[in-house]
């Protein structure tokens, strides 16, 4: 038999200037297994809880209603208290006398009357409460970093040093991401490989560090604290174990003409590479699509030439199993192909190259060893056009958002440019200059003062060729709109900052949201800026949107001690307010009915197909519905799906919601 | 009837719409005290069958109530319960049940005044509709059955 | 002389000592005695054309309502004396915390059921000995002692009638307190109670000698032997035929609802702590979960088990039990079911030697 | 014999069905659901427009289940009953042959559920003329006309749950009026019990009823309840499209949503 208290609050003045306490109190008292009620100044004072305890205590309560104000306010304050009496936390209601009652009603008849109908409703449902605790999940104490660019190395680093174990996958030969392309950075102008090779020697050392280069995430199943990742390894051709990175093999490969990815296309690699001298792992991969062994079946040469036998043609794909507790993802980004702009001859003219392919010819490790040349002639440029903007903020063309890091290296480039060649013209053209950041309007200024590069407001219309020189057709917005015309021996367009291309797939690989621009979404784009809407699955870098190292790094940082919270504990626990599909005693099992309509429902991906065995024989007895409590969130969408209620809602029962709506309404007649 | 107080019960979502009632009272907006708010975690979790319940014990009027598209706390529960409610919609007009009776909507943590217009309105609607007893008499009035093929002639 | 109706005695052995007596009701009396029925104002239940082009029972106001042309009606006349939801009582919580019960039969009607079958009224009988033999069930004896019952002999049948295979036939007498018989300009009339007595209006009724109703009857030919079958029927729990019979079987309570002798029910509470009543409501042996244990354990898992339970009631068990074939050949379950299933082809496949 | 009859002989011959469900001729002479078990037994079975019962309903019955291998003859409602009950994850313990007659009297047998997924969708039925008609003058009425009518044929309900039986879709083990704690639905068959009731199975069949019309066929009080499935699924087509029936990965319109679904009632 129930015996509930009811304890209503004055709140001061708040709740009873307008609703009459001691009648609701006394009305309380009269309802059928309410054993104890009171109305007293201040609830939730100590005094106050204080009374609850002792009630609870004394008339042996089973559980309590507190007429207060919003639960959204004091609930956790009552149910620690109610917990204090030694009653299940979860055994305490709360009616919101105050901010649905007493503040939004005059003082009345009716007023009184409402506060009445909400204690019976909670009466009711308390009545129908059930002891609830806390769902403990146990964590897995290793992370997944997928991405090894600067924010996964960072976010990485940081982890493993906290002492826990990191996985990293990168799709490339090697670790590095784009920054290992760069040649200089702003606003400091210091070599990018300089201080980024540390850090990857530093990943492929670490004790707590496993990598994955060549490796692809196939596919996330589980949830938060406890994910089951699959990963390929694609085939290298070469054992990594046996091969000592001589590079016999990539000098003897005969296939010397393709296109070297990490030079932007600039110059050529052979079948058989590693992408950069630095990389890490430093040892080489077959590139089987331009390999003569794989296409026709004859050369097999690095095999021949390689000291140790680490050539394996007959290597294949290999999937791992892998369990994590926790996932960073730091897929990185991607750079507008400027095909769609064909006034400006990106691909026709060779001397028309963008952001990156300059990167490559202003470093030292590139293809002209930082000697900035013309792709077509290798001629020194005297005149260089930087064009901002190269389809950013363009929602006609391009994109509408801005690419955040143009502005920068574009004056980074003129500058390095200006540096090279001290009586070269470097132009740029531009909408607005964005330099918001430490130092960074003063390297602009730099650029433009000190460098005397050339800074024209205003958009390029159209580039052409003509004898041997580039035409670049524009308007000076500030000169009074006068149109110019420059002559120019190299374009430069910063093109824009757009996600990879399999960004997509990658997302519906984890179940995580992203936006129209295929940018992963943040949980919340202020208040959680670096976790995704998938519990225990973070962002770093620029897979979220368009970023420079330092956002990168310390976003990568910043997932990093969301991952280190989680792994602070051995297990998490969760509000019990979860579904749960109804299991009983054979003969029936359940009532569910398996028809699994549910799981399409669950926003969570909460339910999973359960195939109840017969323990002797093995044979399916019947197949039902089963939530995951570790990933379920408790909307209860599901059980008012659920056709014949074989799913319920912990905290929020059909019996309980019934019998409040009953309780409201069909008064004692 | 002059002196008739229509009984309103409000299914609300936690997240949104429940927020915004208590915004309400902290910005101390009146409105009629008619209504009796029922708190769900989510719009997805209101059970179609708890409205004609609602009715049977004698509720005059049901407001339903959640986040707007795409503010759903759980990413979809309110896109689930919209064509819940589409389809139930057209299943009571099709009875021939009064759906004037019940009112949908969205109402957000930050619309605090909407929720008290809301809330009046619908006071007024059904106050001048006056008390629902189409479903509270079905048992007791004398019914003589009809059978289908007068409806074709 | 005297003639065995149990029905009519609600106490006591069963033997009816009433002595018979015979009348003449000239068809164009019918309209009159019928209106004087209503006048008396007892509830009239007769059968009436519906839309569908059914006959189903209803109570009327007039005679023109009445529906003479029909084989039989959709649903039996049960209801009158078992309703489908029969409230025992209603209980209410009191402030003082007392609970106030109440049950009340007062209101009960005086009714007469017109236009049975002869099938029908005999099902009176089981119906009488079920409810009352043992443990006299209040409700229906209230309802029963305020019924009457005037039945019309069958002038026609189609081929789901099969009373003469259960020993009825269709100019039965079997429960009925008038048994009216169409004989071309006047009804031959049969009162078998005082009950029936009661209604007789002399300037309607002439006497009669007794009249062989034989031509003016349906010829139902008999599908099978009844005494074979309560004889073979014996064994026939084992027979292999029960699931191929019970195959088509819906586990739908059609045939259970609409047939004149089933008596199933289940005893349900609607309401709240606060309020709220106790019920007694039909229910059908075919349903599945109407054996399942609170355990969830179900002593018959399917329909077979089901379909057998039922057909072995109606002519064993119920013979056991209270000496009655509780089958009365009214042919409704052949009519209504779904599936078609035929509960004599079943009986005749189990019961085959 | 028939081709149908040499069939379904064949089928059982090379053992690839134990079991045939189908329809034969009974002694009243109209065509009824028959359970064939073996080769010889095949002569029985018939097919004529008027074999209207929705057979794919037993395929949930234990006593048919058991015999694995099952042969079932569909009329286009049972086909299309059986890509729906496939959408729902059933049949998983059962292996099913199925046999229909088309157009120009040929008998085909099913290879596989994508074979029949494209013939149900090629012969996809309209809801049937007399249903149109109904549905049209019901909509002709008043709402409170439109009450009265529905109050009433509800009143004439017995709850004997033949509608329920006989629907191949209705497969719960154990339905919402049988679940007790708490009572949905009121266990009486008094007027707002059994509309309860009507409602509840409407709304569980919205997007999933084939329209085969059984629970308005069956029904001893005669109510035309299939009218109440019937419009759902005209009003789920015209709101998001679906169709019930007409795909194995069906799209249901209950458990699915668009973000732009339209909707004018909402303030």
């Amino acid at each position: 038999m129930a015996r509930i208290g009811v304890f209503i609050c004055h709140c001061g003045e708040n709740i009873s200037a307008t609703v009459d306490v001691e009648k609701v109190a006394q009305e309380a008292a009269k309802l059928s297994g309410v054993a104890f009620a009171i109305d007293y100044k201040y609830m939730c004072s100590d005094p106050g809880q204080t009374q609850i305890i002792e009630a609870i205590k004394e008339h042996k309560l089973t559980g309590i209603v507190v007429g207060a104000c919003s639960p959204r306010m004091h609930e956790a304050t009552f149910r620690k208290a109610a917990e204090k009496g030694g009653i299940n936390p979860y055994l305490c209601e709360m009616a919101n006398l105050r901010e649905q009652v007493s503040w939004v009603h005059a003082r009345s008849e009716a007023t009184t009357a409402k506060a009445i109908d909400i204690v019976r409703m909670m009466v009711q449902k308390v009545k129908q409460d059930s002891k609830l605790f806390p769902i403990k999940v146990p964590v897995i104490k290793t992370a997944l970093v997928i991405g090894g660019g600067i924010a996964g190395i960072q976010a990485a680093l940081d982890i493993a040093n906290a002492g826990h174990k990191v996985i990293m996958v990168e799709k490339a030969p090697s670790i590095g991401g784009h920054m290992s392309q760069l040649s200089e950075t702003f606003p400091t102008l210091d070599c990018s490989q300089c201080i980024l090779t540390p850090r990857m020697v530093e990943v492929a050392q670490h004790p707590n560090i496993t990598l994955h280069t060549f490796a692809e995430v196939e596919s996330v199943s589980g949830y938060v604290g406890n994910f089951d990742v699959q990963v390929r390894l694609k085939a290298k051709s070469v054992d990594m174990k046996l091969c000592t990175g001589c590079g016999s093999c990539w000098q003897k490969c005969p296939n010397k003409k393709i296109p070297d990815e990490f030079n932007a296309g600039l110059s050529f690699r052979t079948a058989i590479y590693t992408p950069f001298p630095q990389a890490v792992p430093n040892k080489p991969v077959i590139d089987r699509a331009n390999c003569s062994w794989f296409q026709k079946g004859k050369c097999g040469v690095c095999k021949k030439v390689c000291p140790v036998g680490a050539i394996n043609y007959e290597m294949e794909d290999e999937i791992i199993d892998i369990k994590v507790g926790a996932i960073v993802t730091a897929t990185g980004f991607d750079i507008k192909h400027t095909d769609f702009f064909p006034e400006y001859g990106y691909g026709e003219f060779k001397d028309v190259i963008d952001g990156l392919q300059f990167e490559r010819l202003a470093s030292a490790s590139g293809p002209t060893n930082g000697e900035i040349r013309r792709p077509s002639d290798g001629k020194i440029p005297e005149k260089i056009v930087f064009v901002a903007c190269a389809g950013s903020r363009d929602k006609a063309k391009g994109i509408e958002y801005c690419s955040k890091i143009c502005c920068m290296y574009t004056a980074k480039h003129a500058m390095m440019y200006k540096h090279k060649n001290h009586d070269g013209e470097a132009y740029v053209f531009y909408m607005d200059v964005r330099s918001a950041g430490k130092n960074y309007d003063e390297f602009v200024r730099r650029a433009v003062e000190e460098d005397d590069v050339q800074y024209i407001r205003g958009r390029v219309s159209r580039i052409y060729e003509k004898n041997g020189k580039l035409i670049v057709k524009g308007v000076d917005t500030l000169m009074n709109a006068e149109p110019i015309e420059i002559e120019a021996d190299m374009v430069v367009l910063a093109t824009a900052v757009v996600a990879n291309q399999d960004a997509e797939s990658v997302a519906q690989k984890m179940h995580i949201s992203y936006d129209k621009h295929h940018f992963f979404a943040e949980a919340h784009p202020k208040l959680r800026p670096v976790e995704t809407n998938t519990a225990g699955i973070m962002l770093a870098g620029a897979c979220q949107t368009a970023k420079d190292i330092p956002d990168a790094v310390s976003q990568a940082s910043a997932a990093a001690s969301k991952v280190m919270g989680l792994f602070s504990s051995d297990e998490m626990t969760r509000e019990p307010v979860v579904a749960v599909v109804n299991r009983m005693m054979p003969p029936q099992f359940t009532t569910c009915t398996g028809c699994l309509l549910c799981m399409e429902v669950c926003p969570y991906h909460a339910i999973e197909r359960e195939e109840i065995l017969d323990r002797r024989t093995g044979e399916i007895l019947k197949v039902a519905a089963r939530v995951n409590a570790g990933l379920c969130q408790g909307c209860g969408t599901c059980v008012a799906f659920c056709r014949n209620k074989s799913i319920d809602l912990q905290g929020y029962t059909n019996q309980q919601m019934l019998s409040e709506v009953i309780a409201l309404l069909n008064k004692p007649f | 009837m002059p002196d008739f107080e229509p009984k309103i019960v409000a299914f609300v979502c936690n997240w949104c719409t429940y927020a915004g009632a208590d915004l309400a009272g902290t910005s101390r907006t009146k409105y009629a005290p008619n209504v009796r708010i029922v708190r769900f975690p989510c719009t997805g979790r209101i059970d179609f069958m708890l409205l004609m319940k609602a009715f049977e014990n004698g509720a005059d009027g049901v407001i339903i109530s959640g986040c707007h598209p795409n503010d759903c706390h759980y990413t979809s529960g309110n896109f689930h319960a919209r064509r819940r409610w589409i389809t139930f919609r057209s299943l009571l007009d099709f009875i021939g049940f009064d759906i004037d009776r019940i009112t949908f909507s969205w109402v957000s943590a930050a619309e605090g005044r909407k929720w008290a217009e809301l809330v009046d309105e619908v006071t007024n609607t059904i106050r001048a509709k006056g008390p629902f007893t189409e479903i509270s008499t079905l048992d007791s009035s004398k019914l003589k059955q009809l059978f289908y093929d007068e409806i074709t002639k | 002389m005297t003639k065995k109706v149990l029905s009519n005695n609600l106490s006591g052995n069963g033997i009816n000592t009433f002595p018979m007596e015979l009348k003449i009701l000239t068809s164009a009396n019918i309209p009159t005695f019928f209106n004087n029925l209503l006048q008396s104002g007892k509830v009239v239940v007769a059968p009436v054309l519906k839309k569908n082009g059914k006959v189903y029972f209803e109570s009327v106001e007039s005679y023109d309502q009445v529906s003479t042309d029909y084989i039989q009606t959709v649903f039996s006349a049960k209801s009158v004396v078992f309703p489908k939801v029969e409230e025992l009582f209603s209980y209410t919580k009191k402030e003082d915390g007392s609970v106030e019960i109440t049950n009340d039969m007062s209101n009960v009607p005086e009714t007469v059921i017109w236009g049975l079958r002869p099938c029908d009224s005999s099902a009176f009988n089981y119906l009488t000995e079920f409810f009352l033999k043992e443990n006299p069930d209040s409700y229906y004896k209230t309802r029963k002692e305020r019924t009457t019952l005037i039945s019309v002999s069958c002038a026609k049948a189609d081929d789901a009638c099969f009373c003469t295979s259960v020993g009825l036939n269709p100019g039965s007498t079997e429960g009925c307190d008038i048994l009216l018989t169409a004989m071309g300009d006047f009804f031959y009339t049969e009162v078998m109670t005082e009950k029936g007595k009661a209604l007789i209006d002399a300037k309607l009724f002439t006497d009669t000698e007794e009249k062989s109703k034989e031509e003016f009857l349906a010829k139902i030919n008999i599908k099978f032997s009844i005494d074979e079958v309560k004889e073979r029927i014996q064994n026939a729990y084992e027979s292999s035929e029960w699931k191929h019979e019970s195959m088509g079987c819906l586990s739908c309570g059609a045939c259970a609802f609409s047939c004149p002798t089933c008596t199933c029910f289940d005893i349900q509470d609607e309401g709240t702590t606060e309020n709220g009543k106790r019920l007694r409501c039909w229910d059908a042996c075919g349903f599945g979960q109407f054996t399942q244990h609170a355990s969830g354990h179900n002593p018959k898992t399917n329909q077979t088990a089901r379909r057998r339970q039922r057909l072995l009631h109606k002519f064993k068990y119920s013979v056991e039990n209270l000496g009655i074939v509780s089958c009365v050949g009214c042919g409704r379950c052949i009519r209504i079911c779904p599936a078609h299933l035929n509960i004599f082809e079943n009986i005749l496949n189990v019961t085959k030697a | 014999m028939t081709k149908l009859q040499n069939k379904v002989a064949e089928l059982f011959e090379n053992g690839t069905i134990n079991l045939m469900i189908g329809f034969k001729n009974a002694l009243t002479n109209q065509p009824v659901p028959c359970f064939i078990e073996n080769a010889s037994q095949a002569e029985l079975l018939i097919y004529t427009p008027e074999c209207k019962n929705n057979l794919a309903v037993y395929l949930h019955k234990p006593e048919v289940k058991q015999s694995k291998k099952i042969g079932i003859f569909g009329n286009m409602a049972t086909l299309r009953s059986i890509v729906q009950l496939t959408s729902e994850n059933q049949f998983w313990d059962i292996e099913k042959t199925i046999l229909t007659i088309d157009a120009n009297d040929e008998v085909i047998v099913f290879a596989n559920m994508e074979e029949l997924e494209t013939y149900v969708q090629e012969n996809f039925p309209d809801i049937s003329e007399e249903d149109l008609k109904l549905l049209a003058y019901l909509d002709s009425l008043t709402r409170e006309e439109r009450w009265n009518y529905w109050t009433e044929q509800f009143t004439a309900c017995i709850k004997c749950y033949a509608c329920r039986a006989v629907c191949p879709m209705c497969y719960c083990s154990q339905c919402t009026v049988e679940c007790n704690q708490p009572q949905w639905v009121k266990v009486s068959s008094k007027t707002s019990g059994n509309m309860e009731w009507h409602t509840i199975r409407a709304m569980h069949l919205a997007g999933r009823c084939v329209n085969c019309g059984e629970c308005g066929r069956t029904c001893p009080a005669g109510i035309p309840i299939h009218l109440l499935t019937a419009r759902m699924n005209q009003d789920l087509f015209k709101e998001f499209g679906t169709r019930p029936g007409f795909s194995t990965k069906g799209e249901y319109a209950l458990n699915t949503f668009k973000v732009d679904d339209k909707e004018g009632f909402i303030k």
